[in-house]
Order: C-alpha cells, then sequence, then structure tokens
C-alpha cells in the first residue's frame, strides 16, 4: 500500500476534526458495512462555508481525503464547494492507491449531502441544485 | 521508561519476520564464494550440491520426517498450490475429484481449491476458530482426493486437532496435507505421530528469508509436477535452486524447534498480558480461542474503529502490527477468517492482530499497552460509528 | 605465467553466476534491516514495496516495456511453465489448445508441453541450431494458443530471429513467448519492436542470486495464476515477494544491459580465441552457429572422449565448465540440444560448453588454451572409442 507523505500527513494530523453543534448542514455517506462512514458538518454565512468538520470511520484514504476536503471547501462560496470533485481532492493529496479512489468519492459525497441538508433547512428543494448523491458505487459490489 | 521515548516494536511477525544474524551468517558464504550450480559436477558446484542436502535432512529432522520427503521451494504458496493442483491432477484419472478443506484457510490455499476446477467441500469453524474432527469426517466422499486443513491460523492464531483430522483421514484412505507455515517453530510437530502425509511451510515465518518454502510428502503420495524442466528436487520441481534461501531456511527450522516449549511458556505469557490488558478498554473482543492459540498472536477487536487507520495510527508510534480490515487488502470485504467465526462486518473491520516473537521483551509489551488506548481514544473520537454505538447504549 | 601455476576460471556462467558486489550491497539492507512484508501497511513494510516497484521498473526498462507488464516468480523455470500452462488454461476452454515450440527449448519449456496435455507441434532446427521463421509459420494452427520459441539456446548458444517470427505470430494472431533466460544481458532486446508477447527471465543468469525470475506479459494476455493465493503481483502470482532477490534482479539487470555492445565486443573476441584454438585439436566440431552465438558462448566436441571425464579433468585444473554428456545429467541421454542439430550420441557425449562472462580476461583463456590439449590426449591415451577412431583412419 503506497500512500504519500500528504496523505498520511493529513491522516496523523487531521485539519478540522470534531463537531459543530449548531451546524447549518450535516450530511452522513458510507456504510459500516464495507468499512467508512463520513459525516460533515458546515457553517454557512451568506453563501460562503465560514467553517466546516468532519467524523470518519474509515481507512487512512478515508480520514485524509475528509481532512483535505475541508480544507478545500472552508472560506469558499456552495458553488465552489459543489464543483469539488473527488479528482481534485486525490490531486491535493498527490494521488492515492487505485484501490482507495471509492474513499476519495465518499468526500465528494459527504459535502454534498451536508449541501442538501442546508437547502433542505432552507425549505429548499436540494435536488436541482445539488444532484442525486448516488449510491457508492463500490458498494453495489457487496 | 519514560511515556515520550518512542520505540521500535516490531509486533507483526505473522507477517514475516526479520531474518536472524545466525540465519545470515550462514546463507551469506552462498550468496558471496560460494555460487556454484548445484547441478554442476565441479567442486564449487558440488559444495552447493551438499548445502542443500544438509539443509533437506535439518527441515526433515524438524518435524521427524525423512530427508528425502522434503521438496524446497520458493515460498508457502507454491508448497499449498503444489500440493493441492498436484495431487489433483495425479488422482483425478483415478476418479477423486474431490477436495476437503475449511472455510478459513489461508488464500494460498482457499483460492487454490477455489480455482482448480475440481469439486470442494468447506468445513465450518466453531466460533473460537476450531475445527470439529467429526466435521471433516462428515466432509469426507467416495471420490476425496485430499484433505487440506491448517495447522494454525494466520490471523486468529488457533491451532487445530491435527493428529485427530490426520487419523480421521487415514481410516478414510484420504491424503492428509497440512498447511503449517504459522505453525512451524511455535508447536510441535511430528508427521508421523500426527498422521500428516504432507505439510506446507515458508522460510520468512522463522527467521529465514522471503521466497523459499518446502513441501514436506511421502514418497508415494508425490503431486504431479506444478514446475516441470530440470531434474532438480529429485525431477519434482524445476529450477536453479535458491541455494542461499535453501540454506538460510535449513538453519532457522533447526533453531526454530530447538526448544519450543521454552519459547511458548515465555511468548505465551507476554501474549497474555497482552489480551488481558487490551481487553480491558470498552467494547473489545478477542478473536479465536485463548487457550488453544499460537504463543505470540493475539486479535482484538475494537468496536467503532476501522483497522487501517489503527494500523497507521500504531505506525506513528513505532508499532508493526496487522488487520483484518478490508480496507488494508483492496478488497471490499474485511477478513474472510473473522467473517467465518461470526464477526459482523463492522466488528471485523476493527481488527487488530499483534504477533510477538522470541525477540519481543516485557518491556515491548508494557510500550504496546502504553499506546494503545490513546490511539483507540483518538480514532474513536473521531468516528460516526463510535458515536452511534454510544447513542444505542443510552 | 608460469605453466605450473594453478587459477581459478569460472567458465559457467551459462549455469549460473557469481553475484556481483554491487548487486549483493543493492540487497543487503533487504536481508537486514529492511524486512518488511511489501503487504505491511506501515513504514517498514511500505519501503519493501516500494523496492519492488523500483526494480520493477528497471526489469521493465532493460526490455521496452512498462513496469505494468512485468511480473517477478522465482526463478526462469517457473516463469516458461506459467506461460505455458497459463495461457493454456486461460484460452483452451476458447479453442486454443495447441502449442508450437521448438525440439531444442530448455527442460523448462519444453517438459512443460509434453507434460501440459494439451496437442503441440515442435519445430526442427537446422544444423548450425538456427530456426527457420517459415518452419514456425508452418507449424502454426488454427488452435494454436502460444509459440514459444527461446531467443539463444543455453547450450550451442545460437541466437534466434526473434523479431521475425514475432511478425509470424501476430499476423497470424497467436501469443508470442519467449525464453530469454539466456539473452538477457547479451542481446539487445526490445519487446514491441521484436514483437514478443511474454518472455521470461532470471537473475542467477546475470549476476543476480538464485531463486528470482520474471515473466514480462502484455496486459491483455496475462496468464491464468500458476500460484493462487494472495494479492502480490496484481494477484496474478501469489506467495510473500523475495524482495531482497527482486532488488537484486533489478539492479543485475540494469548492470547487465546498460552497455552491450561493448560487452559483446570485447567477449566475443575472447571467445573465438577460444574456439579458434580448441579447434586446431584433431577430431573436434564447433558445436551452434559462428556467427549468430551468444558472445560468451563455446561449445565443442571432442571425439573419443566422455564429457564428465572431460569437466573433472578440468575442475583439477581449477576450470569449471560442462557438459552435454548424458553422465552430467543422470540420464542415459545425452543433451536433446545437440542431438536435435544431428549429432550422433558418441559425438554428443565428448562435447564441452565454456561460457564466459565479462569478468574473463585474456589470460583466463590463455590459461584455459593451455590447460585443454593435454587433458584431451590425456583421456583420448585411455579411450578405446579414440583407438578407435584412429584405427578407423588407417
Ligand atoms: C534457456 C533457459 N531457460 C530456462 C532456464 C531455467 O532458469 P532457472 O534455472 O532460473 O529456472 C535456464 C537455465 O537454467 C535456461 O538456460
Ligand atoms: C497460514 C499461511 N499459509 C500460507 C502462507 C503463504 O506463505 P508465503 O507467503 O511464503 O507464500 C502464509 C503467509 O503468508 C500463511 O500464514
Ligand atoms: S461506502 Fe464504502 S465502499 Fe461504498
Ligand atoms: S475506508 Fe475502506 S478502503 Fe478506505
Amino acid at each position: 500500500m503506497l500512500y504519500s507523505d500528504k496523505v498520511l500527513d493529513h491522516f496523523s494530523n487531521p485539519r478540522n476534526v470534531g463537531e459543530i453543534p449548531d451546524a447549518d448542514g450535516v450530511g452522513e455517506v458510507g456504510n459500516a458495512k464495507c468499512g467508512d462512514i463520513m459525516k460533515m458538518y458546515l457553517k454557512i454565512n451568506g453563501g460562503v462555508i465560514e467553517d466546516v468538520k468532519f467524523k470518519t470511520f474509515g481507512c487512512g484514504a478515508a480520514i485524509a481525503t475528509s481532512s483535505m476536503a475541508t480544507e478545500m471547501v472552508k472560506g469558499h462560496t456552495i458553488e465552489e464547494a459543489l464543483s469539488l470533485t473527488n479528482k481534485a481532492v486525490v490531486e491535493a493529496l498527490d494521488g492515492l492507491p487505485t484501490s482507495k479512489i471509492h474513499c476519495s468519492v465518499l468526500a465528494e459525497q459527504a459535502i454534498k449531502a451536508a449541501l442538501s441538508d442546508y437547502y433542505k433547512k432552507q425549505g429548499i428543494d436540494p435536488e436541482p441544485i445539488v444532484g442525486n448523491i448516488g449510491e457508492c458505487e463500490a458498494c453495489h459490489d457487496l | 521508561m519514560s511515556s515520550s521515548e518512542k520505540r521500535f516494536i516490531y509486533a507483526d511477525n505473522a507477517a514475516t519476520t526479520r531474518i536472524s544474524a545466525d540465519v545470515l551468517d550462514a546463507m551469506m558464504p552462498y550468496l558471496t564464494t560460494e555460487y556454484g550450480n548445484p547441478s554442476s559436477i565441479y567442486a564449487l558446484g558440488r559444495n552447493s550440491g551438499f548445502a542443500i542436502e544438509e539443509a533437506r535432512a535439518k527441515v526433515a529432522k524438524a518435524i521427524g520426517a525423512k530427508p528425502g520427503e522434503i521438496f524446497f521451494t520458493s515460498c508457502g504458496s507454491e508448497s499449498d498450490n503444489w500440493a493441492i493442483k498436484g495431487t489433483l491432477a495425479r488422482l483425478a484419472p483415478k476418479g477423486k475429484r474431490h477436495v476437503v478443506t475449511s472455510v478459513f484457510e489461508h488464500h494460498a490455499l482457499l483460492h487454490t481449491v477455489q480455482n482448480c476446477g475440481y469439486d470442494y467441500t468447506l468445513v465450518e469453524v466453531d466460533e473460537q476458530g476450531l475445527i470439529d474432527p467429526q466435521k471433516v469426517k462428515a466432509a469426507i466422499r467416495e471420490d476425496t482426493a485430499i484433505v487440506s486443513i491448517m495447522f494454525a491460523n494466520n490471523e486468529i492464531g488457533t491451532i487445530q486437532p491435527i493428529a485427530e483430522i490426520g487419523k480421521i483421514c487415514h481410516e478414510a484412505g484420504v491424503i492428509f496435507h497440512t498447511d503449517a507455515v504459522q505453525a512451524i517453530g511455535n508447536v510441535e510437530i511430528d508427521v508421523n505421530e500426527m498422521n500428516i502425509d504432507m505439510l506446507s511451510l515458508s522460510g520468512h515465518k522463522i527467521h529465514a528469508p522471503k521466497g523459499v518454502g518446502a513441501l514436506f510428502c511421502r514418497r508415494s503420495m508425490i503431486p504431479k509436477n506444478l514446475i516441470d524442466g530440470g531434474g532438480q528436487e529429485g525431477a519434482h520441481r524445476a529450477g536453479t535452486e535458491n541455494v542461499a534461501g535453501i540454506v538460510a531456511l535449513g538453519r532457522a527450522i533447526e533453531l526454530a524447534t530447538a526448544d519450543i516449549p521454552k519459547k511458548v511458556a515465555r511468548v505465551s505469557k507476554l501474549r497474555d498480558k497482552l489480551i488481558g490488558n487490551i481487553l480491558k478498554i470498552e467494547h473489545t473482543r478477542l478473536n479465536g480461542d485463548p487457550v488453544q492459540r499460537l504463543c505470540g498472536n493475539v486479535n482484538i477487536s475494537f468496536e467503532g474503529v476501522e483497522g487501517e487507520s489503527l494500523l497507521l495510527s500504531l505506525d506513528n508510534e513505532g508499532i508493526c502490527a496487522s488487520s483484518g480490515s478490508a480496507c488494508t487488502s483492496g478488497s471490499l470485504d474485511p477478513s474472510h477468517v473473522l467473517l467465518s467465526i461470526g464477526l459482523t462486518h463492522e466488528v471485523a473491520h476493527g481488527s487488530l492482530r499483534l504477533s510477538i516473537s522470541e525477540d519481543t521483551s516485557g518491556e515491548d509489551v508494557d510500550y504496546i499497552l502504553e499506546k494503545i488506548p490513546p490511539v483507540i481514544s483518538r480514532l474513536r473520537a473521531m468516528s460516526p460509528l463510535w458515536e452511534r454505538i454510544k447513542a444505542a447504549e443510552k
């Protein structure tokens, strides 16, 4: 298993771990059966993500991608957060082993799920904005 | 020892072991001046040939076999593959086309059986990871060519009643093979007393290098070649011999089997200290039988924690260990061994295997016991699954 | 050099080679401190994993392949077995159940083909030991799964027109495998330019240790596993990796292929000096092509002399060499290679192979040339066969 130094750094010193008790949006994705659950908390003000926290049950890649994803959306607008792809997260981590790409998909989905929750709380249908957060493809194999 | 002092502790001896200085010394001539091909007729070649025969005698002695019953291979996996595929290739034309094995064999055995294109029966194991010999008996059919039951499990360390299973096989007139890769050096083995017809072993689990193994096999049951070619190993396994590796294996097995009771007494005490103390952490469970257990094996599940992140955290503390989590294997399913003893996927994901050896000191054990609880706390604090487990308790 | 000074000259590099100091240096860390299992996730394991990938890249580069096309094995024989058996296992269900190979392949290939239970055609070689590509073409059938023709022969050193044979195979839509165990480091190889789909190589022929080899294979043609089990080598070859051996192979192939033209120029000059002078002895013949020939290979038959006694006599002079005599192999038939190029049994028995390398000096050659004639004279003087030969001349 060949992790980059950046992955190992984000794993060992994850940024933005924790909860936001009065979060504006909370999203949880994943599946304990396959070994990964990600939960994202967002604090949003004027369309900008002011604060973000995460909790993750999962492998080194799952924790590192959660950490990196929170860094990449913090202080950015909702639009920018929505355009964040797992590919960008993987690149920011100097790559991931192929068998670990599915963990990065989860990070992207967790942010989208939290934004969906944010819109729902506002009484807005999230589907047209956030899109459909599909099932994790890897999970279908289980 | 101050708690800030970082140590390096290798607690993954079931994965592989360091080469001992003594073994390295034994093999070095064969990596330098003694480079002759054992098939060559001149003195340089003959020296290599003698060295191989000396190693063969040592391996034989370690398991109560005869030198002519030992065949060197490149690894434990090759030995397993050869035993199964070669026996089926030999006996299938005689109508023997069925294999009995257990659900929790090493993949070298299990995948071989599953891919060989013949019929097979997988015997279940109980919640402790023990195999009931009567279940093996029930699984044997008219057309069974070979029964293969591992001596000791590599993940949860359970030791099977091998002599009894061997007896059942012999009563049924079926060949009995055992994968003893994890047992060598940890359990006293006598192939005759234990009714074993074939046995796989591997060097790198007993302080020899990676890339050398052996198959013990009774002369009347030698499997069809897996590797055809030259006349090496009595024309049963082709390929220029890994002379240095074979010499190393000979020396290593001699050392590993010199005083097993003493090793077991010392190491199992450390093992039990680890188990007893780790189980004090809430929401943990021991995997495998507490008594019928390899002296160096600790396998514990921590609910709410994923194994790979546990390993990486321990690595940061200088501790090398392993896990049955799916995430460490690159597959989506956690260890088939842990599932076979009834663990749920979630609990299997949170498993930790520590495998200690004669090199492990009491201080190493104290250090491990000092480092594990804070690592578990940190991972649980960031785990949404742990959050759920705690919420469910209220 | 005085003729009384005894030297030690290793002239059997086609059998095996000494490990070079440089290669030994590269592998030593993996026999001492870097003992991690490459499948393990902690730093110690990752280091081994990185080392294997570095070696893979080096092997790939040496033959113009991609790293993902290199699979490590335990020896050249395993690579040959895997290529043939695994390809048949993969393609036989699709109706491809025929193999084309040559009569004078190494036993690792030939016995594999003969024992695999499928149909095969053996292409003849000419008196020089060269294969006519048109004969390969003629042997290919509708149901041919794979063609395997060795790059260079281990006994008589002939180098085949591999690119041309590969082209013919590709025109026929058939996989082309070549056993390049003897060619690596002696011929420049580019698998793409030469239309090679699979290639076997072995470490111990190029100054790496015994017990490590590799198979190059295009990704779309990976054979069914010979050794099933864990996920090593992309799940195509199970068994804990021989890390030290693999690192050694990587370094060795890098060195062996660094400047092939320079090696060939220097060594073939020594070879030709040996051949030219030995042929001055009466009733001798060169076996193999004088031009399409490995730079280090000398193979000469001495009528009236038996090979094993020749080798033992040379050993007494400190010269290590080999022979195609039956007596050295433990079988009754002399080398199938020598018979395939039309030698009689008698003449084949009297063959001597000297295989020199970049280590061989001009003085070594002089020494060999000094020692051979008296040895031959002595053996002929006591040979009733020689008596007959001489009598027949009169
Ligand atoms: C042409 C050829 N093929 C295959 C082999 C087998 O290689 P190994 O001894 O590594 O199995 C050899 C050498 O013995 C050889 O010369
Ligand atoms: C029980 C068991 N069988 C077989 C093997 C395979 O041995 P090797 O890695 O030498 O192929 C191992 C270790 O990996 C093992 O623990
Ligand atoms: S959520 Fe884990 S693999 Fe899909
Ligand atoms: S969480 Fe299981 S592989 Fe990443």
